[in-house]
């Protein structure tokens, strides 16, 4: 009996040696390798991403890629595992693949700030470039900004002025939950600092962090919500913590609108259900019926094209923006040598799809573009994961106002 | 300081069921002393009252003059005191070997040092080998003790229980379970293995307490009825009627 | 007391359904020494279960065979799997559940895919039962309540008034002796493993739509499950219903409740200074680490009374 | 408890004479070829175009390295002592966490300590945390031992997060292993080099675990797992032979951390948090947790499985569930108990004879396993690979997954493969117990 599974570890030995070889990836290509959760209990983040930026690379790929080469997506498994990011870093630099790009979780993005910046200066030979989907600790381009990394999402402080700004002018006392780490205290802290700067006139009433997924029941949270009478719930919030937090409260009917970042992701609609009607908001890049309510045709259209194809939203269109980026500057640099590229990509600019102007700032590497504030209601044109609700935009801050000053003092590279 | 063990008003109680009730003995040096009595008179009890095993109900149990109250068994062990168990006490993953040499390590002033490579310890080993060697299991030597024969096991058990030199040796039922000559072998591997020692006994085979000890205690629910040297405990009448006319026949 | 009513109901819910889930575990834990990791898989499934049969038959039928899929799921993994294991000793066990627990995930992940399935609460009981100082008490955690309660009486009635009930009794208090009283003992195993696991399937359906139904929920809800049953005594029910409110209470009032660990401590006479160990921890304010709580008092529990609450036995 | 030989190998040939000269060199060759193969192994990986080695070949290797310090140092409890352990990840962690910080102040000048001493200050800091956690946790053994460990590792896994200063937060701690100051001038800025520091630490690390083994400590520690009473009776407090085991299996958990810290040049909360105490579990159950290699083996086959195969297929979690339930279910010893079963017969001289009914079981077990794999990589291609936009491949062959035909070949296999084994197994059974009663009658058994 104990043979049987002499046959599978051998079969798992093979497999492993075909791993160990590396995954053979097709010629005359541009490679970008993605990691990010892909199996374990956050895999949907992954894995939604995964399938939105295959989409949005065959249609740049369409378009001509660039240099006359196709780009490439290569996943790997960081199993949200910052070791296993910076073996799949390995790996990537191994393959002399220029891009790296990872969207889930600030500790992995912090790891892959330093590793990244590391290698590039120990191995000029097979330099790489970090491209941030989503890892959006303010620090990481002010006090830990790095050359080789770009970041084309809004960072917490800027979400943070986005919500302050959003806020209807009725609403005078807020409440804060946040998680109890990095990310969650920057929201807390940021948040704070805008409504003082932007809104006086809002109180503060009540101020929570809470351990990261730990809690499983937020019904005493909500007692202690409308005891302090707020109006407004602000909440950074992801994966169950939201879920479960948005859904005691509407469950306790109580009259409290829920601010949050992380709403329109992945599961997030369905979490919230019908009872969430004209309740919860949500910081976005995108959400599918800001180009009906724009009236533009051709990006309705192509994000329909998406809908048609998959069964999920397509909230992550704006990926788009950075594969236009890469092509671009990969255009301009005139080769996928690392370092032009970076230098081609520092202080670009671009119109996204939607139409509105984007720059990715050469002093820090953060791109500047619009953001929305979306409303999840009845009676959209394009529903949220078949709950028959969707994203309303409420409002759209665009990017001259989300100009932060940042503290980044970057060191470049020798040309 | 004449008295090796010595007890006094000794009481124990689970809940509410007393199972030693005021027990008074005392146990000299170099004594061989054998405890007998019917099953569930309280014999296994007493020995871990005296290992430490059991915190007492009231009473004091005295080594060498000294209290034992509240001391863990393997305190008391340092005082001194060894003991086997009626069921069969091994490290049965270890081997015969190994199982003897854990009983001297202490004893040896090892302790829990780390720094000591067991292999180098030459004299060590060779304690080992002799006390191996007397058990008469030279042959099992490397063999891991929980693939031994019972009878094995029960030497090796002895074996554990004398290894580290103890003034005090308790042995419970050591011949439990042994065919006759098994039990011969046994009876004179402890005659020669407590030589000089003090030694308590609990048995039930009567030919090896008769054989073997100088005073015999007869233990029967929770009191001691007599205690003293074999040939009267064998005329007593009290013990005859309590035990030995039953267990005899 | 406003606050201190609704925490009160809240923590009373949150306690019943822990107690569900505690309570299968406390039978398998105590009787087969199975430290089962599959234990909050199973809670898991029961959800899913619900959400596929209450999409075609609807959420009552739903209540009943949920829990028995769940339970003859269990059965068989006990017949097939856990018995053969059982020789190999506990630490195999263990690794069997939290192999099987790997295997639950994904194959759920594959069946019902990765973001949380809209798994609702029944329209029936969708409706605000009553309203405490403004906060609605939803009817539906009035029905959790009453199915918890209902099951306490079930389990209570099936262990003193059954045969079987008897011999699992006697069991609990004194594993080793199933097998010397002369009965089946892989009937009795098999059984108390199927009715564990169709308790934690119960636990899911009724706690599935309160949450959110999501391949992760095992994951989260697995740890404190074990902190419950250790918390309330190996062999012991009522030692594992009363850690159950009490965690739940705990939990609840934590919240509620702006005092750090220093203060709790020094109501059992600990004092907290500033020259004590992690007293940076310690002194941070309660609903900071409210949900970190269970953790503390499970190490203290063990480390002063590893019987824990009202159990017959060490842990 | 399984009555295999396995479990006893590496108690059951003590030299009871003081090791020669000769016995020495005897003993010593192996860990020279280990040490040797582990050091030419890169190669194999070598770009010769490039000049360049590969990086991902040397931070798996490395991670294999350190990861199995970690899992010998988890089998120091489990295996050797009989503690469950359910947060040895804590010390593994904190233990990095320290080195991480020994590194910063280094670079930052503030003390001075060449690179290849840091894993050393991580063993140490791992030691001082085995001290006070073992302080708590020894104090219960069993379950009661398991939980504690447990609530501590969620605590330590949750106060990472929460407290800035010393665990850096969700980003951790970031240092730089280029500090400068070495003992042998290397830089350690390549990978070759951080890799060769490894081997030598893994090398020292495991020499010295195998050799507690063989102190009256690490006797006394599976006295007291065997038999715990006993060893009070021999004048043992089996909670300090705890104690001292713990704390000790927390220094060599802390020099893997150190090592952690140096390989990755960061230390986050992932590396206190259950999975990775998880991991050692499993890579010492895996391999064997009863001989003392297994774990060694064990964190091979976990770390091809978890960086290898990961990257192969999205199920790989689903594997490795099954692997396990195999494993506990038909090898509860492990792949060394398994290596170790055949020793008898090759004692016997005949372990040749086993080579055909090897194949023979080989070759439907690999036809069921593939059907099995098949079939788990169809079911995950149409619920959750379709939509990256690739398509489902057999070898070189696209295969439509809507179709029936890839599901019906997959069952197929696997079934078939199933029925073929079980067949070939009552052939294989026959002749195993054939030889097995040969070894007896030669009295090779032991």
């Amino acid at each position: 009996m104990a043979m049987r599974i002499l046959a599978r570890a051998a079969g798992v030995a093979l497999l492993a040696c075909v791993a160990l070889a590396g995954p053979a990836t097709a010629q005359g290509t541009i490679k970008i390798a993605y990691t990010d959760p892909l199996s374990g209990p956050f895999a949907q983040v992954g894995d939604a991403n995964l399938k939105q930026m295959q989409y949005i690379l065959d249609y740049i790929n369409s378009k001509g890629g660039a240099l006359g080469k196709k780009f490439e997506l290569v996943p790997f498994d960081n199993k949200s595992q910052p070791s296993d990011a910076l073996i799949a870093l390995k790996s990537a630099t191994d393959q002399n693949i220029p891009f790296i790009m990872q969207c889930s979780g600030s500790n992995i993005a912090a790891a892959l700030i330093e590793a990244v910046d590391k290698h590039n200066s120990r191995n000029p030979e097979s330099r790489i470039i970090y491209v941030n989907c989503g890892a959006v600790a303010t620090e990481l381009t002010n006090e830990k900004c790095s050359f080789w990394h770009f970041r084309f999402d809004a960072h917490v402080a800027m979400k943070a002025e986005v919500m302050a700004r959003a806020l209807p002018k009725e609403v005078t006392k807020v409440y804060l939950l946040n998680q109890d780490y990095l990310f969650g205290q920057s929201v807390q802290r940021d948040v704070k600092a805008f409504l003082a700067k932007l809104r006086p006139d809002v109180q503060v009433v009540g101020d929570e962090l809470i351990p990261l997924g730990k809690i499983k029941d937020f019904a005493p949270y909500i007692t202690k919500i409308k005891a302090s009478g707020a109006q407004v719930l602000i909440t950074g919030n992801w994966g169950p913590d939201m879920n479960l937090l948005i859904k005691a409260g509407i469950d306790s009917g109580i009259d409290l609108r829920y601010y949050t970042l992380y709403a329109h992701i992945a599961g997030g609609a369905v979490a919230i259900g019908p009872g969430g009607d004209g309740k919860v908001r949500s910081v976005m890049s995108f959400n599918e019926n800001v180009a009906p309510e724009i009236g533009n045709k051709e990006a309705e259209e192509w994000t329909k094209a998406f809908r048609d194809k998959y069964p999920f939203d397509f909230y992550a269109a704006g990926f788009r923006t950075i594969f236009e980026y890469l092509q671009e500057a990969t255009n301009k640099a005139g080769s996928a040598d690392p370092l032009k590229i970076a230098l081609a990509l520092e202080g670009l600019k671009h119109k996204d799809f939607l139409g509105y102007e984007t720059v990715m700032r050469k002093d820090d590497h953060q791109l500047i573009s619009e953001y929305f504030v979306g409303t999840f209601k009845k009676g959209v044109k394009y529903d949220s994961e078949k709950t028959g609700l969707g994203w309303a935009t409420e409002a759209t801050i665009l990017a001259k106002d989300l100009e932060q000053p940042t503290s980044c003092k970057m060191t470049r590279p020798a040309k | 300081m004449s008295n090796a063990i010595s007890l006094r008003g000794v009481t124990k109680s689970f809940g509410r069921t007393e199972i030693i009730r005021g027990v008074d003995l005392d146990i000299p040096h170099g004594q061989r002393h054998a405890m007998i009595g019917p099953n569930g008179a309280g014999k296994t009890t007493l020995f871990n009252l005296i290992s430490g095993r059991f915190s007492l109900t009231s009473g004091t149990i005295e080594l060498n003059g000294r209290s034992i109250d509240g001391l863990a068994p393997h305190e008391i062990n340092r005082l001194g005191l060894s003991r086997s168990f009626q069921i069969t006490s091994i490290f049965p993953r270890l081997t015969v070997f190994e199982n003897i040499r854990c009983g001297l390590l202490w004893a040896r002033g090892y302790r829990y040092s780390f720094w000591h490579l067991l292999g180098g310890q030459r004299a060590l080993n060779e304690e080992a080998d002799r006390l191996i060697e007397r058990l008469n299991l030279e042959d099992r030597r490397n063999v891991p003790a929980g693939l031994l024969s019972y009878a094995e096991q029960r030497a090796l058990e002895v074996g554990i229980t004398v290894a580290g030199g103890a003034e005090i040796i308790l042995l419970d039922e050591p011949t439990a379970g042994m065919s006759h000559s098994e039990t011969e072998y046994a009876v004179a591997l402890i005659r020669a293995v407590t030589e000089g020692k003090t030694l308590l006994i609990v048995e039930h085979d009567m030919s090896v307490v008769f054989g073997l000890a100088d005073v015999i205690t007869v233990l029967v629910y929770g009191e001691v009825i007599a205690s003293d040297v074999p040939a009267r405990i064998r005329g007593d009448k009290a013990v005859q009627e309590a035990y030995l006319g039953t267990e005899a026949a | 007391m406003e606050v201190f009513l609704v925490s009160l109901l809240n923590g009373l819910v949150y306690g019943m359904l822990l107690f569900m889930l505690a309570s299968g575990l406390t039978l398998i834990l105590s009787m087969m020494g199975v430290l089962n990791f599959a234990h909050a898989s199973a809670y898991m499934l029961g959800a899913y279960f619900a959400f596929t049969i209450s999409q075609y038959i609807g959420f009552w039928p739903a209540l009943v065979l949920a829990p028995l899929l769940c339970g003859t799921i269990g059965a068989a993994i006990e017949m097939y799997g856990l018995r053969r294991v059982h020789r190999n000793g506990h630490i195999a066990e263990l690794l069997f559940t939290f192999g099987l627990a790997l295997i639950i995930e994904k194959v759920v992940q594959m069946t019902w895919g990765l973001i949380p399935v809209p798994y609702r609460i029944p329209a029936g009981l969708d409706f605000p039962l009553f309203t405490v100082y403004g906060t609605q008490f939803p009817a539906y955690r009035a029905f959790m309540l009453l199915i918890s309660a209902l099951m306490f009486g079930a389990i209570w009635l099936g262990l003193t008034r059954t045969r079987i009930g008897l011999v699992i009794q006697a069991a609990l208090h004194h594993p080793e002796m199933v097998g010397a009283l002369g009965h089946n003992v892989p009937r009795v195993f098999t059984t108390v493993f199927a009715a564990g696991t169709a308790l934690a399937g119960l636990a899911g359906v009724i706690g599935g739509n309160y949450h959110v139904t999501e391949p992760a929920m095992a994951f989260t809800m697995g740890p404190i499950v074990f902190v419950v049953v250790v918390f309330g005594g190996l062999g012991s029910l009522t030692g594992c219903f009363i850690a159950s409110l009490l965690m739940g209470l705990i939990q609840t009032f934590a919240v509620v409740l702006d005092y750090s660990v220093a203060d709790l401590l020094k109501w059992f006479g600990f004092t907290v200074t500033s020259a004590t160990p992690f007293h940076e921890v310690l002194t941070v304010p309660l609903p900071r680490i409210g949900a970190l709580l269970p953790y503390v008092l499970l190490v203290l529990i063990l480390v002063f009374r590893p019987r824990g609450l009202m159990g017959t036995r060490d842990t | 408890m399984s009555a295999d030989a396995t479990q006893r190998a590496p108690q059951g040939r003590t030299l009871s004479a003081a090791p020669g000269s000769a016995g020495l060199a005897r003993r010593a060759w192996p860990w020279l070829v280990a040490i040797v193969a582990a050091l030419l192994l890169p190669w194999l990986f070598f770009d010769w175009s490039t000049h360049r080695h590969s990086g991902f070949a040397l931070t798996m290797l490395s991670e294999i390295g350190l990861m199995a310090i970690f899992a010998l140092s988890f089998n120091m409890q489990m295996g050797q002592a009989g503690l469950l352990s359910f947060g040895h990840a804590i010390l593994f962690g904190l233990g990095g966490y320290c080195a991480a910080h020994t590194m910063n102040a280094v670079k930052a000048g503030a003390m001075w300590l060449p690179v290849e001493l840091v894993p050393l200050v991580g063993g140490l800091g791992g030691l001082l945390f085995g001290v006070l956690f073992g302080y708590v946790a020894t104090k219960q053994r069993a379950t009661a031992f398991a939980m504690i460990t447990m609530g501590l590792g969620e605590l330590v896994a949750a106060c990472a997060l929460m407290f800035m200063g010393f665990f850096g937060g969700e980003g951790g701690i970031s240092t730089d292993r280029v500090i400068g100051i070495s003992l042998f001038g290397v830089s350690y800025s390549s990978s070759w080099q951080v890799y060769c520091l490894v081997v030598a630490w893994t090398a020292i690390a495991v020499l010295l675990m195998r050799l507690q083994t063989q102190t009256p400590l690490g006797r006394m520690a599976n006295a007291t797992r065997d038999n715990f009473e006993r060893a009070q009776f021999v004048g043992y407090d089996p909670r300090m032979v705890r104690f001292c085991q713990f704390a000790l299996s927390g220094f060599f958990a802390g020099i893997g951390g150190g090592l952690y810290a140096i390989v990755y040049e960061i230390v986050t909360f992932d590396t206190v948090a259950a999975a990775k105490s998880a991991t050692a579990l499993l890579a010492a159950y895996i391999g064997g947790a009863g001989g003392f290699f297994g774990p060694f083996l064990g964190t091979i086959v976990v770390v091809l499985l978890q960086s290898g195969v990961s990257l192969l297929s999205n199920a790989w979690l689903l594997y490795v569930g099954v692997l396990f339930i195999v494993m506990v279910m038909y090898a509860p010893g492990g792949l060394v108990g398994i290596i170790a079963q055949h020793a008898p017969i090759a004692r016997a001289g005949r372990l040749r004879e086993l080579i055909v009914p090897y194949v023979r079981i080989l070759l439907p077990g690999a036809f069921s396993v593939f059907g099995f794999v098949l079939l788990v990589e169809l079911a995950s291609f149409t619920t959750i690979g379709a939509a990256q936009g690739k398509a489902f491949k057999i070898g070189p062959q696209a295969v439509d997954p809507a179709t029936a035909f890839p599901w019906l070949l997959g069952a197929a296999a696997l079934i078939g493969g199933g029925l073929w084994l079980r067949l070939e197994a009552r052939g294989f059974r026959a002749r195993w117990d054939a030889l097995m009663a040969d070894a007896k009658a030669k009295g090779v058994m032991l």
